[in-house]
Parts: structure tokens; C-alpha cells; sequence
């Protein structure tokens, strides 16, 4: 599917979608009422067929919080950046994908541990990397650390 | 000599483990440390108990160990004879073979040979 | 025949002694000298086994292996040895403690048993016993009681693992052991190691019993590497999974009398696998060749059993260090599947050969 | 009667692997030539690293004690782990006050041997050397002073 | 309903943890895996992470575009290069700078001995895993080799930071293509050896067949590429998908299998290293003459918007996201890592799989941990 076809495509499903022209591949914004279903029809519907879930990334806006989703097609080898928003920061949550595509079981455990995104009906929602008790989402922009290297060394 | 002989060289063993111990118990630094005392896992305290009923594979084995390891020891007087006793000798124990092979036929086809 | 007969010698020895001490006191002396012999012999096998296996693997490896203690790192398995010594002891806190003292004790005694039975050169033998093939496997096999018991008593997840795999595995060997020794005994008609030994003074067993004699020695190796824990059977250790298996809670001496256990096993089975098939102390001889027979014959019955024992070691550690390891349910198949049904029909084979003299 | 052949062939087959793997390892131990050991402490003399071996970072002074280092702090900046740090003083020269090098203080712990900082230098003033013996018991002796006492700029850099 | 929770309290302590690792031969570094054994076979496990995280990606929103190249090295430590040329190349797209042809050679040269001296680490380590100690030496022995050319043309052996945004730090050491000649002719005939002292043993086989079973939708699903992703059939080579730096321009097959099990994922990386000597001889004889290096602007700030650079690392698809907002610091960036993806198969691979099989399991992965913990 070309780019057009895809915008056509989630336009027939939701009309509460904004899209970017990114010279890599179609981005594509959605609420996260919407979210959950769009995923769910971009991955099981076969013209679009978007299996191969190839990064996961959360980024902080400061006036909100979201998740990136860099999607691919096996089958029919096109691209699509799904980006969603949750706007509340301090109890941001997005539903999880993790019955969509199995890597994102640990991939959200990843964003929810450094930007504090609950992610909705995950299974394991716990810490990854930091300890259990550490306080703070570290990767959000107003996050302080008490003993921060970079400044220790610059 | 055979009877003392093993009771030296049980001795012996007894002597080299039993100074090697001492030795060591009494001889090297000794230091205190809570952690040291601890169950080795790789770092991380034991989840758990580790004294629990096992799997049975280990002792399905144990127990076809019995069965054929009884029935080998049969072998050995026999093995010993078998020049003299020629030809009876043989076919007894062949027969007696037959049955052994039967059983870990039989023991294959019921997968008890198989791990689990 | 023999230039060398150490029964001479052991005779004339308990001769001047029982001369001047009662019976009791001569039984007491010959001990302890036999003892201190035993004992210093036993430390320098282990040394020098462990030593080898170092050199040794490091030369598969394209590696030179130890080379600073001492000219070509000959010190080094005393280094080694002197600092394990100076290790302090730990006991775990959960450990059974009789059991965790227990096991080394157990795992060494079960060895020196063995090795007091291995007729070393004529007249050079302690235990002679008519049942000697018997015994030996029967005291080689309390070692596993002592794998067992470190392993269960440390209270460690990894130990209890290795242990069972070790039980597992040893009950299963003992069986191929057993066999592949019992068709030799077919064919010499006698367990006792002194005979066995003269019964290959006309040509050794493995060229003797030619066919059944090699499958059986082929199939002996397999299971004694098996039995003594070495790899590529050493399940119980298992590094890579087990971090060290049975001895994973032992510290200082007490780990390094599991190694040199471990040694000692090896060089027990490695002997009995000389004795059994490679015709003991008894030279090489090749029908037709007198004046190399003669040759032969000058070098002493020790050296020639020592050669055969360490070619037979070599080989054990050449298998070691080409293989990986085996999973619990292959070890467990290649006994059961593999080498017990064809020891059966081996035996067979023997007896058939024996029956109708095809042996030479 | 499939099954029989299977064992059999699985036997053999099995066997011949075993020894081919055997071969491998045995021909390794009958050629000591292979052994690729080297014995380091006792190969110093002959061990020689490539010459574009990151080992350390090294100032190199000519024999009139001169550098070439104008303290423009460029490779400071690029650095990503602050591990050059320049302390430069003011010279009167010819009147003028100028900016020279008075400490060039490098971390050698922090280093990551990135090469930016020799890359980006405008007048190729410092270079990576080869020395990587850096073992030593205090972390202190890990921070050097790259310019020796008393060097100078290169005159023909200062022009 | 007190028999059931009485039922239930029993069947809790007859479970069996075991934690494998931080501190363990298998796992290759600092990986926690709880295991929960039933005997010998594994019910579940789960991995826990974050032994040697540093916040590299926290430390990238505070460096230039520069130095985060320095950073990737870091990650997978075994494929330091082809990590650092996605940042590179995701500079260079971004400012659409374009590279001589000389720097392409040069990369793709270097990727491809990056990757055979990743995969003889990997088979050495894989032997040692199954216990087979001896081929940890002749791995190591045979990487040394490429480590030394890497030493004399970059400077460093392991991380070799070669790469900058709009070429390389230096040019090729003049002795470079000899070497790697030479190399390639050395290690032809290495190479079979690994197979009669591996690849062929009864015992290897045995432990690797059908061990680890991974599908080819499940493998799409949890994202697992490289060759371990290639070996369940899932066609991920971005060196064929999307090529960059030389990848045009040479004939090269893709690695792919179906069986989806250990052995063919060793398979796999063992065809991998042939098909990688044959891209470089392709290559080494017809390096272009031109500049090594197009000259940039000192101070690298990239347009405002959002950047994704994929690239075929040793363990799988390598990607850099960077989200920039037109300053000499990027806001955001994430590595997408090939390790943390195919860990994630990891439980569901060694279920009911035995504890030695999660050793085969986790070797034919070929983890590196730096990479999941970032």
C-alpha cells in the first residue's frame, strides 16, 4: 500500500487521526481512545497487515507524554509510524499492545519504566532496568537527578 | 593380607582427608562476613526451598539400575565358569539373555527409557 | 621368563621383619610402610594428572598452559595445591554439616579402596582379592555416594541438580561397566587381576578376544569417562548450566579433594581398563619377533603398566577436550539405547568365541 | 526393518562424527607450531603496537621543548567525558597580551578514546601514543600533564 | 476451600526457582534469569535486566551528534562499527551529505569483518556453552586476526570508533587490503574446521535439533531478526531490504532457513561468515580512490523533525530513532536493539525445554547484554 492508501485506509476507520509527511514512512497521530482498536485492525486487517512491530520508543513533549510504534508489513512491505499521546502527565495511560505483538510486553515495561506511561491491561507492569523502589521516571525531561555523572564530570 | 589391607587403606583415606581438614581448619586466616555464609546463587538470595520431593526421571532410572544390575550380578559366577561348563553354559545364558533383552525391549516400548 | 618379580622382593622384605617382630608387630610395620608408600604415590599421581591435563589441553588448544612456577610450569599443580591448603573452609549456613564433612571423606576413601586393588608390576599388587573385577567395580561405585551427599547436603539449588544428574548417571554406567569387564572374565575365566594378568602372557586380551574384546574395550572407556564424571559426561558439574554442579558450596581443600577424587578415578579406571584389556605389566610381544621380544622384556613391568595407563588417560582427556557435552536424556539413551543392548550381544559374541576357541 | 537400519546408520554415522572432531584436536596437539601463546611480560622487548594504537593521549614536544598547542580548547569542548581540561594563562608578547597553554591536564581514567579530540584539533598539536601500560594503584596518577614544564608554543604557530 | 488453598500453599513451595545468573558462565554478562525448574525441565522464566544499564539514551540528549557515535560502540560491544554508521548514516541522511564512494567500500568492509569476528566469538562461545571448551580458543584465535587489522587501521581492537558523520576518522592504513586478503585466505581454511569439530558432532546436533522452537509468525512477533530471526524463516536483512553504504552494489544471498530451531540458528551464523568473506572479496580489490572524509560544518545541528536509521547489526535489525528539534543536541534518542527483542522470545522459546537445552537456547541467541540494558 502506498502512503495515500494507508491515509485512506485509517481515515475509513477514524477521522480523529492527524498525519505527518515523513520522508521515511506515513506517520500517524491517535488518541488513545482510538488507539487500541486502529492498532488492532492495522495489524489483523490483510490489506494492511502491519506484523512486524520493529521499535518501540516514549518520548516526553513536556505538555504530554507518547509512544512511538514504528510498524512493518512482512507481507506487503510498507511502513507506519503510529504515534499516540497521553496528555495527562501525571497519570498517563495508554492501552497496551501486548496481545498485538508479543515483543511489546517488554518493550512497554521499558517506556513505563523511564517515563512512567501505565500501559493498560499489561500483564507484568513492573520495572525493567532501574530497582523496583527507584522513585522518579529518569528519561522524562524534568526528571532531577541527585547525583547526576554528566554534571559531576563537565 | 587382603583383610588388613583394607583396613589400611581405608585408614589411608581416612588420614589424608581427615589432616588435610584439620589442617586447613586450623592453619589459614580466617575472616567474618554476613554474606559469606549464604547459599551461592549467583548473587541472589535462594527463592524458596531447595530440599523438595524431585522429579521422578532421576529415580525411574535408579530403579531399571536395580532391576538389570541385580540380574548382572548373576553374570559373574556365571562368566567365571563359562569355560568349563561349555555348552550348557551357553545356552543357559542365553536364555537368560532373552528374558533380559525382553525386559528392556519392554521397558523401550513402555518409554521408560525415555527421559522426562 | 621375568627379569623383574617384586614378590621376591616382598617376601625377603616381611622375612627380616617378621625375623625380628612378633607377627602383630610385622603386620603393623608392613602397613605403615605400605601406607606411606600408598599415600605418597597416591599425592603424586594426582600432581602429576592434573598437571598433564593442563599441558595437555592447553596443546589441543594451540595454547602453551602453565609456563611460570618453575621450568615449564612443573611447579605450578604444588602451587596450586599449597594455596588451596591455605583456603579457609566455608560452611554454608543451611548446609547439613555431617553430610557436608562427610562427602569428601567418602568420595577419597572409595578411591584409595580402588586403587589398592590395581596390580601395579608382578608381586607390586596389595589387594588381591579372587573376586578383584568385582570389588573394584563395588568400591568405585561408593564414590557417587559421595557426589550424592555434597550435593544434597550443601543446600544449593545447582548442587542437589548435579547430584542427581551424578546418581542418575553412575547407576546407569555401572551397568556397562560391569558388562563390558564380564566379557573379558568370560574369555580369562577368572576375576582375580593377578590371573588376569598371567592370562595375557601369551598375547594381550584386546588382541586375543580380537572383535568382542575391541567393542567391549571401546564400550568400557565410554562408560568409565561416564562414571567418573569427566566430561563429556561431566553433567554433574556442568559449568555452563550448574556454575560447578555438586561442588559448587565447597571452598579450599575440601574442593580440591573432590578434584583430586576426581583425578584418582580417572587414573583408577584407566588402570583397570590396562590391566583388563592392555595386558597389565605384561610387555608387548609380537609372534616371530624374538629379539624384540627380548628388547621388551628388559623394560620393567612398572613402566610398561604406567605407559599403558597414561596412553589410556590421554586418550580419555583428547575425548574431553574435542566434545561437548551430552544432555541428561542423551547420556541417559546412549546407555540404555546403545551401549547396554550391544554389551549383551557382545558377551554373547565372547562366549561363542570362547565356546569354539576363535580367540587366539 | 527401517527402524534397524536407522539405529545402525545413527551408530556409525554418529561415530565417524566423533572421530572427525577428534582428528581436528589431534592434529592441533602433534603441531606445537600452532600455538599462538604470547608471553607478554617476557615479550616486552619485541612487542610492538600499531602506530595508530589509541593507547594514550600524548602532547608531542620537539627538542627545542616546543608544542604546538594554542589552548584554543577545541578539543576540550569535543570531549565527551571531560576528560581535557586546559588551563591557559595570559602571555604579554610583543606588547600584546595572547592566550597560552599554561596546564593541558588529560584523565586518563575517564578517557573513552573516542579520537574527536585529535581529529578536531586545528593544529595537530596532540596525538595518540602507544603505550597501554596504565596499570597503577591510585586513580590520582591517572590525571597527567600532557605539556612538559617549561615547553612554549612553536614559533612558527605563534607568527 | 480451605483443601484447595491448602492445595494451592503445597503446590507453591513445591515450585522450584533457580535464579541463573547475574553471576553466571551462561549468561555472558549480567543477565538475571528465574528459572522455574520442574526436575530438569523449565515451566517459565523470567528475565530481569538492568545490571549494566548506564542511561545511554539519557546520556545522548546531552552530547553532540559527534560524540553519541562513541556511545554506540557501547552498546553492542561486538558490532561497535555498524553501530556507530547508523548514527552516522542517520546524520548524513538527515543533512543530505553525500558520502564518496571510497567510504562506502570502506564501511561495508569493515561491517562485514565486524560481523565474522562477532559470529567466531559467538561459535566459540557457543562450544563453551555445550561444554565443548577447546573451541573457545581456536574462536578467539582466528578473531585475533581481525582484531589486528582492525588495530592497525582504526586504532582500537574491540570499539573501534572509526566511523564520524560524513566519513571516517582516517583513511585505510596502507597495509589494509593486504591484510584482509590474507585473512581471507587464512580463515577458508579455518572456517571447515569448525564445522567437522561442531557442526558435524552427534553430540552438538543432538543438543541443538529441535530445541528452542521458534515459529516464523512468533519470530515476526516478537520481533526477533538477524540471523536468529532468519533461521525461523522471517526475512529481516536490511543489507537486502533497505541497502546502504556498499550493499548496492554487491551480490549476496540472504541466509534463510525454516526449521526455527537452535541448529539452524548456528547454521545460519556459520553460512553467514562465508557470505560475508565473499562480500568482502567482492569488495577489497575495487575500493575507489576519492576523499575519506566530506567536510561538515564543526557544529552538526540537525533540521527539526524525526530521524530512523536501520542497519543490519551481528545480532539483527540495529535502528536509531533521533527526534531533533534543530539544535546541536538531539531531544530524543532510542536505540532499537536486536538483543532486547530476541530476549523477549527467550521464555517463550525454552518453555518446557530442559535446563541444558536453555543454555543451547540462549548461546544460539547469542545475547549481548550491554545491548539490553543500554
Amino acid at each position: 500500500m502506498t502512503n495515500d492508501q494507508l491515509k485512506q485506509f485509517i481515515k475509513n476507520y477514524t477521522t480523529e487521526v492527524e498525519f505527518v509527511d515523513n520522508p521515511y514512512s506515513l506517520e500517524c497521530i491517535v488518541n488513545t481512545v482510538h488507539f487500541y482498536n486502529l492498532a488492532r485492525v492495522l495489524k489483523e486487517s490483510d490489506s494492511t497487515a502491519f506484523d512486524f512491530l520493529y521499535c518501540v520508543t516514549g518520548i516526553d513533549l513536556q505538555d504530554s507524554l507518547g509512544v512511538i510504534y514504528h510498524l512493518e508489513s512482512t507481507k506487503l512491505q510498507h511502513k507506519l509510524i503510529l504515534k499516540v499521546f497521553a496528555s495527562d502527565i501525571d497519570n498517563p495511560e495508554i492501552p497496551s499492545v501486548f496481545d498485538l505483538w508479543d515483543c511489546a510486553e517488554l518493550q512497554e515495561r521499558e517506556v513505563f519504566d523511564f517515563f512512567g506511561i501505565r500501559f493498560l491491561k499489561h500483564p507484568d507492569l513492573r520495572r525493567i532496568f532501574m530497582e523496583e523502589d527507584w522513585e522518579g521516571y529518569p528519561l522524562r525531561k524534568n526528571y532531577v537527578d541527585t547525583v547526576n555523572i554528566i554534571d559531576l564530570i563537565k | 593380607m587382603n583383610s588388613e589391607g583394607l583396613i589400611l587403606f581405608f585408614l589411608l583415606g581416612l588420614t589424608l582427608v581427615g589432616f588435610a581438614i584439620v589442617f586447613s581448619y586450623f592453619i589459614p586466616r580466617k575472616s567474618e562476613n554476613l554474606q559469606k555464609y549464604e547459599t551461592y546463587e549467583c548473587g541472589i538470595p535462594t527463592y524458596g526451598l531447595s530440599w523438595i520431593q524431585f522429579n521422578v526421571g532421576y529415580y525411574l532410572f535408579a530403579i531399571m539400575f536395580l532391576i538389570f544390575d541385580v540380574e548382572a550380578v548373576f553374570l559373574f559366577p556365571w562368566a567365571v565358569v563359562m569355560k568349563e561348563l561349555k555348552m550348557v553354559a551357553f545356552i543357559e545364558i542365553l536364555i537368560f539373555f532373552v528374558i533380559l533383552g525382553l525386559g528392556l525391549m519392554y521397558a523401550w516400548k513402555k518409554q521408560a527409557l525415555k527421559w522426562e | 621368563m621375568f627379569l623383574y618379580d617384586f614378590s621376591e622382593l616382598t617376601s625377603s622384605i616381611h622375612n627380616s621383619i617378621s625375623s625380628v617382630m612378633s607377627p602383630l608387630a610385622t603386620t603393623v610395620v608392613e602397613m605403615v610402610i605400605a601406607g606411606i608408600v600408598f599415600l605418597l604415590f597416591y599425592a603424586l599421581v594426582g600432581l602429576i594428572l592434573v598437571y598433564a591435563e593442563r599441558k595437555i589441553c592447553a596443546f589441543f588448544q594451540c595454547r602453551l598452559g602453565p609456563m611460570r612456577v618453575g621450568k615449564w610450569g612443573l611447579m605450578q599443580t604444588i602451587a596450586d595445591f599449597i594455596k588451596l591448603l591455605m583456603k579457609e573452609l566455608i560452611m554454608i549456613k543451611n548446609a547439613d554439616k555431617l553430610l557436608f564433612n562427610l562427602a569428601p571423606f567418602i568420595v577419597i576413601i572409595a578411591s584409595f579402596l580402588a586403587i589398592g586393588a590395581i596390580p601395579f608390576a608382578k608381586g607390586l599388587h596389595a589387594l588381591d582379592f579372587d573376586i578383584g573385577v568385582l570389588y573394584v567395580m563395588a568400591v568405585s561405585s561408593i564414590g557417587v555416594l559421595g557426589i550424592l551427599l555434597a550435593g544434597w547436603s550443601s543446600n544449593n539449588k545447582y548442587s542437589l541438580i548435579g547430584a542427581m544428574r551424578s546418581g542418575a548417571q553412575v547407576v546407569s554406567y555401572e551397568l556397562s561397566v560391569g558388562l563390558s569387564l564380564m566379557t573379558i572374565v568370560v574369555l580369562a575365566g577368572t576375576m582375580q587381576f593377578s590371573e588376569i594378568v598371567e592370562a595375557q602372557n601369551t598375547g594381550w586380551f584386546i588382541f586375543k578376544g580380537h572383535i568382542p574384546a575391541l567393542i567391549a574395550f571401546v564400550i568400557f572407556i565410554i562408560s568409565s569417562t561416564a562414571e567418573t564424571n569427566r566430561g563429556p559426561f561431566d553433567l554433574a558439574e556442568a559449568e555452563s548450566e550448574l556454575t560447578a554442579g555438586f561442588h559448587t558450596e565447597y571452598s579450599g581443600i575440601k574442593f580440591a579433594l573432590f578434584f583430586l577424587g576426581e583425578y584418582m578415578n580417572m587414573f583408577i579406571v584407566a588402570s583397570i581398563a590396562a590391566t583388563v584389556f592392555l595386558g597389565g605389566w605384561m610387555p608387548l610381544h609380537i609372534v616371530g619377533l624374538d629379539s624384540f621380544n627380548m628388547i621388551m622384556d628388559y623394560i620393567p613391568p612398572f613402566i610398561w603398566f604406567i605407559s599403558k595407563t597414561a596412553i589410556i588417560i590421554f586418550i580419555m582427556m583428547w575425548i574431553k577436550w574435542t566434545f561437548p557435552r551430552l544432555r541428561i536424556d542423551q547420556l541417559l539413551t546412549l546407555e540404555w539405547k546403545y551401549l547396554l543392548p550391544i554389551n549383551l550381544v557382545n558377551i554373547t559374541l565372547m562366549a561363542l568365541c570362547v565356546l569354539n576357541q576363535w580367540h587366539f | 526393518m527401517n527402524s534397524f537400519t536407522k539405529y545402525f546408520s545413527d551408530l556409525f554415522n554418529g561415530i565417524h562424527s566423533l572421530i572427525t572432531g577428534l582428528k581436528v584436536t589431534g592434529s592441533y596437539f602433534v603441531r606445537p607450531k600452532e600455538i599462538v601463546t604470547q608471553q607478554y611480560p617476557e615479550n616486552r622487548a619485541t612487542l610492538k603496537m600499531f602506530e595508530r594504537f589509541k593507547g594514550e593521549l600524548t602532547m608531542p614536544h620537539n627538542n627545542l621543548n616546543e608544542h604546538d598547542c594554542t589552548a584554543c580548547g577545541i578539543c576540550e569542548m569535543n570531549c565527551p567525558n571531560g576528560s581535557i581540561e586546559i588551563i591557559s594563562k595570559f602571555d604579554v608578547i610583543d606588547g600584546k597580551k595572547k592566550k597560552v597553554l599554561d596546564k593541558y591536564i588529560y584523565h586518563l581514567g575517564m578517557c573513552t578514546f573516542c579520537g574527536l579530540c585529535v581529529k578536531t584539533c586545528p593544529s595537530d598539536a596532540i596525538i595518540f601514543g602507544q603505550g597501554f601500560e596504565h596499570a597503577t594503584f591510585e586513580r590520582t596518577t591517572l590525571n597527567k600533564q600532557l605539556n612538559k614544564p617549561g615547553s612554549v608554543l612553536k614559533k612558527e604557530v605563534k607568527e | 476451600m480451605e483443601d484447595i488453598l491448602l492445595k494451592n500453599k503445597l503446590d507453591k513451595e513445591q515450585e522450584y526457582f533457580i535464579n541463573m545468573g547475574p553471576q553466571h558462565p551462561s549468561t555472558h554478562g549480567v543477565l538475571r534469569l528465574l528459572v522455574n525448574l520442574q526436575g530438569e525441565t523449565v515451566k517459565d522464566l523470567k528475565p530481569y535486566c538492568g545490571y549494566i544499564h548506564r542511561g545511554i539514551e539519557k546520556m545522548c540528549e546531552r552530547y553532540t551528534y559527534s560524540q553519541i557515535i562513541h556511545l554506540t560502540d557501547r552498546l553492542d560491544y561486538m558490532s561497535a562499527h555498524i553501530n556507530n554508521e547508523a548514527v552516522c548514516l542517520l546524520v548524513e541522511n538527515a543533512l543530505q551529505i553525500e558520502v564518496s564512494d571510497r567510504v562506502k567500500y570502506i564501511r561495508t568492509i569493515i561491517d562485514e569483518l565486524t560481523r565474522i569476528a562477532s559470529h567466531q566469538l559467538w561459535w566459540a562461545a557457543a562450544g563453551m556453552d555445550l561444554g565443548a571448551l577447546t573451541t573457545f580458543f581456536y574462536g578467539l584465535r582466528d578473531r585475533e586476526k581481525i582484531l589486528d587489522i582492525f588495530e592497525e587501521t582504526c586504532g582500537g581492537r574491540l570499539l573501534v570508533s572509526y566511523n564520524c558523520p560524513g566519513g571516517l576518522m582516517y583513511d585505510i592504513h596502507p597495509n589494509f587490503q593486504k591484510k584482509v586478503k590474507e585473512f581471507l585466505i587464512y580463515f577458508k581454511k579455518k572456517l571447515p574446521e569448525y564445522d567437522q569439530l561442531l557442526s558435524g558432532n552427534v553430540i552438538f546436533v543432538q543438543r541443538m535439533k529441535n530445541v528452542g522452537l521458534l515459529t516464523k509468525e512468533k519470530a515476526i512477533s516478537f520481533g526477533v531478526t538477524g540471523p536468529s530471526g532468519r533461521a525461523s524463516g522471517f526475512s529481516s536483512d536490511i543489507r537486502k531490504k533497505e541497502p546502504y553504504s556498499a550493499y548496492g552494489n554487491v551480490k549476496f544471498k540472504e541466509i534463510l532457513r525454516e526449521e526455527g530451531d537452535s541448529l539452524a540458528r548456528y547454521k545460519c551464523r556459520i553460512d553467514e561468515m562465508w557470505e560475508s568473506m565473499n562480500i568482502i572479496e567482492q569488495l577489497i580489490d575495487n575500493i575507489p580512490d576519492g576523499s575519506y572524509f566530506t567536510k561538515m560544518k564543526p557544529i552538526i545541528k540537525l533540521p527539526e523533525g524525526e530521524y530512523y536509521q536501520r542497519v543490519e547489526a551481528c545480532r539483527g535489525e540495529f535502528g536509531v530513532y533521533i527526534s531533533s528539534k534543530g539544535e546541536k543536541n538531539p531531544y530524543r534518542v532510542k536505540f532499537r536493539s536486536p538483543n532486547f527483542f530476541n530476549l523477549s522470545a527467550l521464555d517463550h522459546m525454552s518453555r518446557n525445554q530442559k535446563i541444558a537445552d536453555l543454555v543451547a537456547i540462549m548461546s544460539s541467541l547469542d545475547l549481548v547484554i550491554p545491548d539490553i540494558d543500554r
